[in-house]
């Protein structure tokens, strides 16, 4: 597979400078490097910014409903588990409107990717808070600054029981493609928090606040991903030092293996013209 | 109105009457009886007042009576509850000493159930098994029935168990025989033969169906009086490879059956009238993305949380608009067990066929109501195809999901079978599934998931069944499950011709066909469980026609046959 | 068709052609024009093409225009797209330096608005200035009108600002005197003084009404159309201490407004045809607890995602019957800017009174829509509390939260101020709001929120506006937005009577209005922006009346005078 | 006020034995300390077995939609923030179809105190699995055992900021009641767990499991539950042992005090009959 192979003829809707071309960027670079062709692969989203993602990448794609990219996408590896799926969502998608399912799928542990374009506000609707929008923020919505304390996506999902929880920025491609590539790589639920920035609706979180404070937690070498107290301490660092990488990770059963779809063919494959029911139909007499 | 019998098990929730109930429809059903049955329970585990009712007869029966004519009362509270809805020369069996009742009355069958159960098995839990015998022997039926019953009741328990159940069943059989000298519900079956080989509820009926229909997931999240189709497939789910997948809220479920779908699998999802307004977006998102999806509605009174667990035709006009935008769906209301199971089929085939949402609405009285029928003809009820097969998959180049056609239907690629790939989107789309601002673009999208696909669908609309209708004094309309009561009705009722019309499709809506059978009749009444006759509004929207009145019942509660012949008689 | 013009403005996403527009409008209104101007955008916030349409006369104006007089193209890609909807003797505006156009049209007048805006202000941000100060030279507004709006829009900025601006605007202002030499556009204003004080559209006219009604409680989550009602309530939710918050969801949304609404506090939210998907189980609880509430349903396309910028008024069947089981609402449609405002305030006071959920449906079209309009009547706007007092409360005793009355309403006390308990209950209930399973309450209870509120209700139904019906030849019928479009075709068609009828109340249906109406009527059209004629149908349902033909427009743009005109001609 | 204020003539609909009717004792005992009427009390509820529990208490009621109490109970708080509020609700109820709104309302912080009978099991509807339910536990539509990994709420819940995190057992009235007190005392949003057996569909987590394995987390006076990362171990503590008491507690400004409503009248003292918008319609000019 090369970088054409996944090249869409969609125009780009996006602002000029945007954080998000950052994050297609890194898609594109590891399914290219994945080596499995479009036709393998999906990529879910919702509605936001974020979720216009998939359009602009050649690959299978079903673009839903706001908050509503993880039932689709846990229900479509389910029934077709040698498909690669992704999920592009945006932090009011995933985080707002959504976040029944990614606590439930979180614990349904499909094996699917999950990226979430944080911007820390709501883009496509001009600007009003998101979940992870800084306290005191003013909006036109929020007109006396945000009042809620941030979400933090990285500690609940840790507290949840995910198996790969990661935070990324949209300016290292190299690195946050290196996440997107572990994260699939990673059997089961990942999670993958992407700083974004957003030029037209978020003053504050700009690209020169989020490069001065982040740093990559890998580096350090005495950093352990897989002890999940520390993790919960990374996760919860935010202020003049932002953490990116990999937080926490721990192996666990996918929701696949449990049922035991991993070990058969998908669903899809299954003949169903004639199903035959007599034999059940005799507990009925 | 002879040859029939209405017999009433009841007690708090929690003492089995389910248990005994779905007994004696076998027993009963065996020994040559055509059986209608339905339950009535209140919303919680355990006390309260619940009622197992069971109506047998030589003659097929499809629906219920308001009185019975014995009453099994298995606490004290039943005794005052049920004394008034007790035929005439009924019977209410009861035991007296545990009850501590001591006045007398006339209709009082008194039997030591307690002493009986304690005595045999050591446990009052035998109760149950005391009563089966105890009807038994009222009736007649063979005591080697009952054994029969017995242990298929208990088939797989110890062969203690099963003994005990069954003496506990032969002791109550003979303190009938020795204590109990009328003859008055001594009742032949007539056509023994003939009582068909399966005895199902409305909900079973439809998740046969749909494991028949080569359903392969299933998402749901319970909610009476849906749940029990879960239950069902989940029962068969590994033999058939099905994914049964209890989600977190109907959100969910609906998305993930949306999921599942896209990839080519057949889905479904069950729920009831508050669950299914979660799933209203999701039903917009099917339509929009041309996914093919199937969505039972299981009716229950409302609004919010209503009578959780009691009957309603109430959400005909919600199920008929629900979702923002205008697209083609389907809508069945099957009216019999049969029609049920075949209708479920045939809404995966024209889901599938046409991508679209296919929804098939039923009600706590359909869903939990017992009849004896012939088993399923697995001719009739038969998977047609829609997609792109794996085959010629390999063909498919420069595939568009959303083709522009003649019919509205664009061919169905599977993803990752076909060389492509393939794009859905909830947004307004181009033919290749991308965002589009297009405002032509748009009107033909329109045109496509809604005149297009519903000229298609006006041409396989399920008929409506006509019976006694060519002049008929009165023809009564219907959908859904008042299918039984009309029949009865119109077969009961003989000072006057009652005709009736059922819909098992309320869309599209049979128009010309409800024209053509209405032309000449006198007088016209839809029978309804609802406050609004939202089934006259829709008939009076697609035809113009205006009945003469609407028979409507909305306190929860199905119609029996006295009631609906009493009401008829009232609009004269 | 003389004395007006239709001016537009156009770019892409972000070049600011709402300021601009918002500019012209103030301008024209304070320089005696009527004005009347709406928005046509792209979902997304950079790029692509989005235009600001304005339209001058100097009699009252109600809708659009097909083809503009002046195009000021902002971008390139502009003036491709914009040429073909020009009117005859238009001009097209443009920076063709700047765009590298060389060709040369006849209805191009090119502009350096580029070298104009760096050269004094030093940056292209002040095109938009230079654009204002064009059209008001080809219009031949007065310079100090220019500078006037210069200075509202710019109030608050740095005075250097300030003058930049003005400077600018005098720079375009200037360039037109000395280059354009057409008088083509030279329209005069006719009643300088009667052109009215505010210029609001949709969104504002809402809120407005909602702040004057008392809501103190708001709860929303974005959505397009409806975002910008929340905008303007939390600009001045200070000032009259109201709490606007947005809710983690749509459905919270609801839940909070009716757990507000319980308190005694009048509570609304605004949403478009998704999220009012996911309110339809809350709307249904609303009803069943009888707690008041405002929704207000801004529709847009769809299925799904649909055109999320664009108009529809499809959600019209929707709206009427969504949420599980039976029970009254109220659905208001307004047609102009001023109905807007006052059935707001109707809403929040009828809400109360019944004690139900109340809808006002807009669309995207109505919403972002500018009109000039004299002040509101605050006589006429005015709030009707329905509730115990404080004072009343003290003598409460023994509260009953769902007493059964004639009317249905039973009177509604608030937590704390009474001294007994108030139970709510989404159950079926009984009068004193605690679960029961009995039949007969269940049925009392459905009669009181069904039958007994609606027929309340059906005795305060806003009166359709009937306009030219009388010996019509043609009569056309719309709900919400088409108000406009319909009274203008009225008026400019001339060799044939057109009258038409306006609901700005779609249930209760106001029946006996219509076919009083509608009697006489040749021929009937109903005018909607959806493809099933859903008020055709709703009108057949109610009336039995069938109407001649429908109108219909599905392709996510408004109406606008010629086109429909040419439609109706059609028609016939 | 005493017991006889808080009695409710409603007949109770929950199985003998349940264990629902530890926690309605303990919910009056605590009412009854509290010293405040009834009238200015507000229990809200949604559906299931737990829901019912207002209606046997006499004091406001508002008992809403499966899984949408949160949103009702913080809304009318901020509505009337005199009331004293309290959600009771089961494990379906709020962590299942209602997540979304927990984790929203614990970072909207509102001064409410939530009551989660968590019998691990789907009550009213028959027995099928809830969030909580541990794994492995085979139901009638579970029939291969549960394979979702349970829901931590108490984890959740602090990873998500919640300024009170407790546990109770419904046989402990005393205690629960204490917990409760303490909720109520507690500024902001309260979170307590309850273990609650279900005699009918749970037959695992019975009263027997659950006293072989409850102790009492505050009993040692080394456990802070100012610690975060100790409340954290904690609270994913199940198994041979499982903590009952206050697992975590932090104070923090409420959602009242923030946007200043704390300090005036409650909105529904507001006069609205005429309210003067002349001042703001001309910014409309
Ligand atoms: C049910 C529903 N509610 C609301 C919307 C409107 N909406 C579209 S995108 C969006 C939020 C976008 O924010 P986010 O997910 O953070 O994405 P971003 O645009 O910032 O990338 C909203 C509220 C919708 N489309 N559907
Ligand atoms: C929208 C909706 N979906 C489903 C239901 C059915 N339902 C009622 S209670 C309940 C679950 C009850 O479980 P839980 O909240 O744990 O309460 P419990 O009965 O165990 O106390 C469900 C699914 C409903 N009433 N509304
Ligand atoms: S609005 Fe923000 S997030 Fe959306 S495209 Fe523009 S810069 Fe990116
Ligand atoms: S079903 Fe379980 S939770 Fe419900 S009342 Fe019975 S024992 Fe209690
Ligand atoms: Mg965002
Ligand atoms: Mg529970």
């Amino acid at each position: 597979m090369d970088a054409k192979d996944f090249k869409s003829s969609d125009e780009i809707a996006w602002c000029p400078g945007c954080g998000n071309f950052g994050i297609l960027n890194a898609v594109k670079k590891t399914l290219v490097k994945l080596g499995k062709p479009p036709k393998d692969i999906l990529l879910v989203s919702g509605i936001g910014q974020a979720a216009k993602l998939p359009h602009y990448v050649k690959c299978n794609c079903f673009n839903g409903l706001h908050g509503r990219a993880l039932p689709v996408a846990a229900a479509a590896k389910i029934a077709n588990h040698t498909l690669t799926v992704l999920v592009t969502t945006g932090d009011g998608d995933c985080y707002g409107e959504g976040g029944n399912h990614l606590i439930h799928n979180i614990r349904r542990n499909t094996d699917i990717t999950v990226i979430v374009h944080d911007n820390q506000i709501y883009g496509l609707t001009k600007g009003q808070a998101s979940p992870t929008t800084d306290p005191g923020y003013v909006t036109k919505v929020q007109m006396e600054g945000v009042v809620l304390d941030p979400l933090h996506p990285l500690e609940m999902a840790i507290a949840l029981g995910a198996g790969f929880v990661a935070r990324g920025y949209s300016l290292d491609i190299e690195h946050l493609s290196w996440l997107i590539s572990e994260g699939i790589k990673h059997k089961g639920f990942s999670l993958i928090d992407v700083l974004q920035p957003c030029v037209s609706f978020n003053k504050k979180n700009t690209y020169e606040w989020y490069t001065q404070r982040v740093y990559k937690v890998n580096d350090d070498s005495s950093y352990n991903p897989e002890d999940k107290m520390a993790a919960y301490e990374k996760a919860h660092e935010w202020g003049d030092k932002i953490p990116i990488g990999i937080i926490y990770r721990t192996e666990k059963e996918t929701y696949e293996e449990k049922r035991g779809l991993s070990q058969r063919a998908p669903l899809v494959e299954e003949q169903i013209e004639d199903v035959d029911i007599t034999s059940i139909l005799s507990e009925f007499t | 109105m002879t040859n029939e019998l209405t017999i009433k098990i009841t007690g708090e929730a929690g003492q089995g009457m389910q248990t005994v109930g779905a007994a004696l429809c076998q027993m009963f059903k065996n020994t040559g009886f055509h059986i209608f049955a339905n339950q009535d329970y209140m919303s919680r585990i355990r006390g309260g007042n619940n009622f197992f009712q069971l109506r047998i007869s030589d003659k097929p029966l499809h629906t219920l009576r308001q009185k019975s004519d014995i009453t099994v009362a298995l606490d004290k509270a039943s005794v005052a509850l049920h004394k008034s809805s007790m035929a005439d020369g009924g019977v209410l069996v009861l035991d007296r000493k545990k009850f501590t009742i001591t006045e007398e009355d006339r209709t009082f069958f008194d039997i030591p159930f307690y002493d009986i159960a304690t005595r045999i098995g050591g446990s009052e839990i035998f109760i149950n098994s005391v009563a089966c015998g105890v009807i038994a022997g009222m009736i007649g039926v063979e005591l080697r029935s009952v054994e029969h019953v017995m242990e298929a009741t208990f088939a797989g328990k110890s062969e203690e168990i099963i003994r005990k159940n069954k003496e506990a069943a032969r002791a109550g059989y003979d303190f009938v025989r020795n204590n109990f000298k009328q003859d008055t519900f001594r009742i032949k079956a007539g056509a023994i033969k003939d009582t068909g080989t399966l005895v199902v509820n409305g909900n079973d009926a439809i998740a046969l169906g749909a494991i028949r229909a080569g359903c392969k997931f299933y998402s749901a999240y319970p909610m009476s009086p849906s749940t029990t189709i879960m239950n069902v497939i989940a029962q068969y789910a590994q033999k058939f490879h099905i994914i049964v997948e209890q989600a977190e809220d109907e959100i969910a479920a609906i998305n993930m059956i949306i999921g599942a779908s896209f990839t080519g699998v057949r889905s479904m999802t069950a729920t009831s009238g508050g669950g299914f307004a979660l799933m209203a977006e999701g039903l917009s998102l099917a339509a929009m993305t041309e996914t093919p999806i199937v969505v039972v509605v299981a009716q229950r009174p409302a609004p919010a949380t209503g009578f959780p667990t009691r009957t309603a035709q109430a959400d005909l006009e919600f199920v008929l608009h629900a979702g923002h935008g205008e697209f083609a769906r389907a809508v069945y209301a099957p009216g019999t067990i049969e029609e049920a199971f075949y209708v479920t089929i045939k809404a995966f085939n024209i889901a599938e066929k046409y991508q679209i949402p296919v929804l098939i609405m039923t009600d706590q009285h359909i869903a939990d109501s017992y009849r004896n029928i012939e088993t399923f003809d697995l001719n009739k009820g038969k998977v047609q195809r829609h997609i792109i097969s794996k085959e010629d998959s390999k063909n498919t180049k420069n595939y568009k999901r959303y083709q522009f056609t003649e019919s509205g239907i664009s061919s169905r690629a599977i993803p990752s079978w076909i060389e492509d790939v393939i794009y859905a989107d909830s947004d307004e789309h181009t033919e290749e599934g991308h965002i589009t601002e297009d405002a032509d673009v748009g009107s033909k999208m329109v045109e496509k998931r809604f005149y297009k696909k519903f000229s298609g669908l006006s041409q396989e609309i399920e008929k409506p069944t006509a019976y006694n209708v060519e002049r008929a004094d009165i023809v009564l309309i219907g959908f859904g499950s008042t299918y039984g009561i009309m029949k009865e009705v119109s077969d009961a009722v003989t000072d006057k011709k009652i005709g009736f019309i059922h819909l098992s499709q309320v869309w599209p809506f049979p128009a010309s066909e409800m024209i053509a059978l209405l032309k000449d009749a006198k007088k016209v009444l839809t029978v309804e469980n609802n406050a609004a006759g939202q089934l006259a509004r829709l008939l009076r929207r697609e035809t113009g026609l205006q009945v003469g009145g609407a028979v409507l019942k909305y306190d929860g509660r199905p119609f029996n046959l006295d009631y609906l012949i009493d009401r008829i008689k009232k609009e004269g």
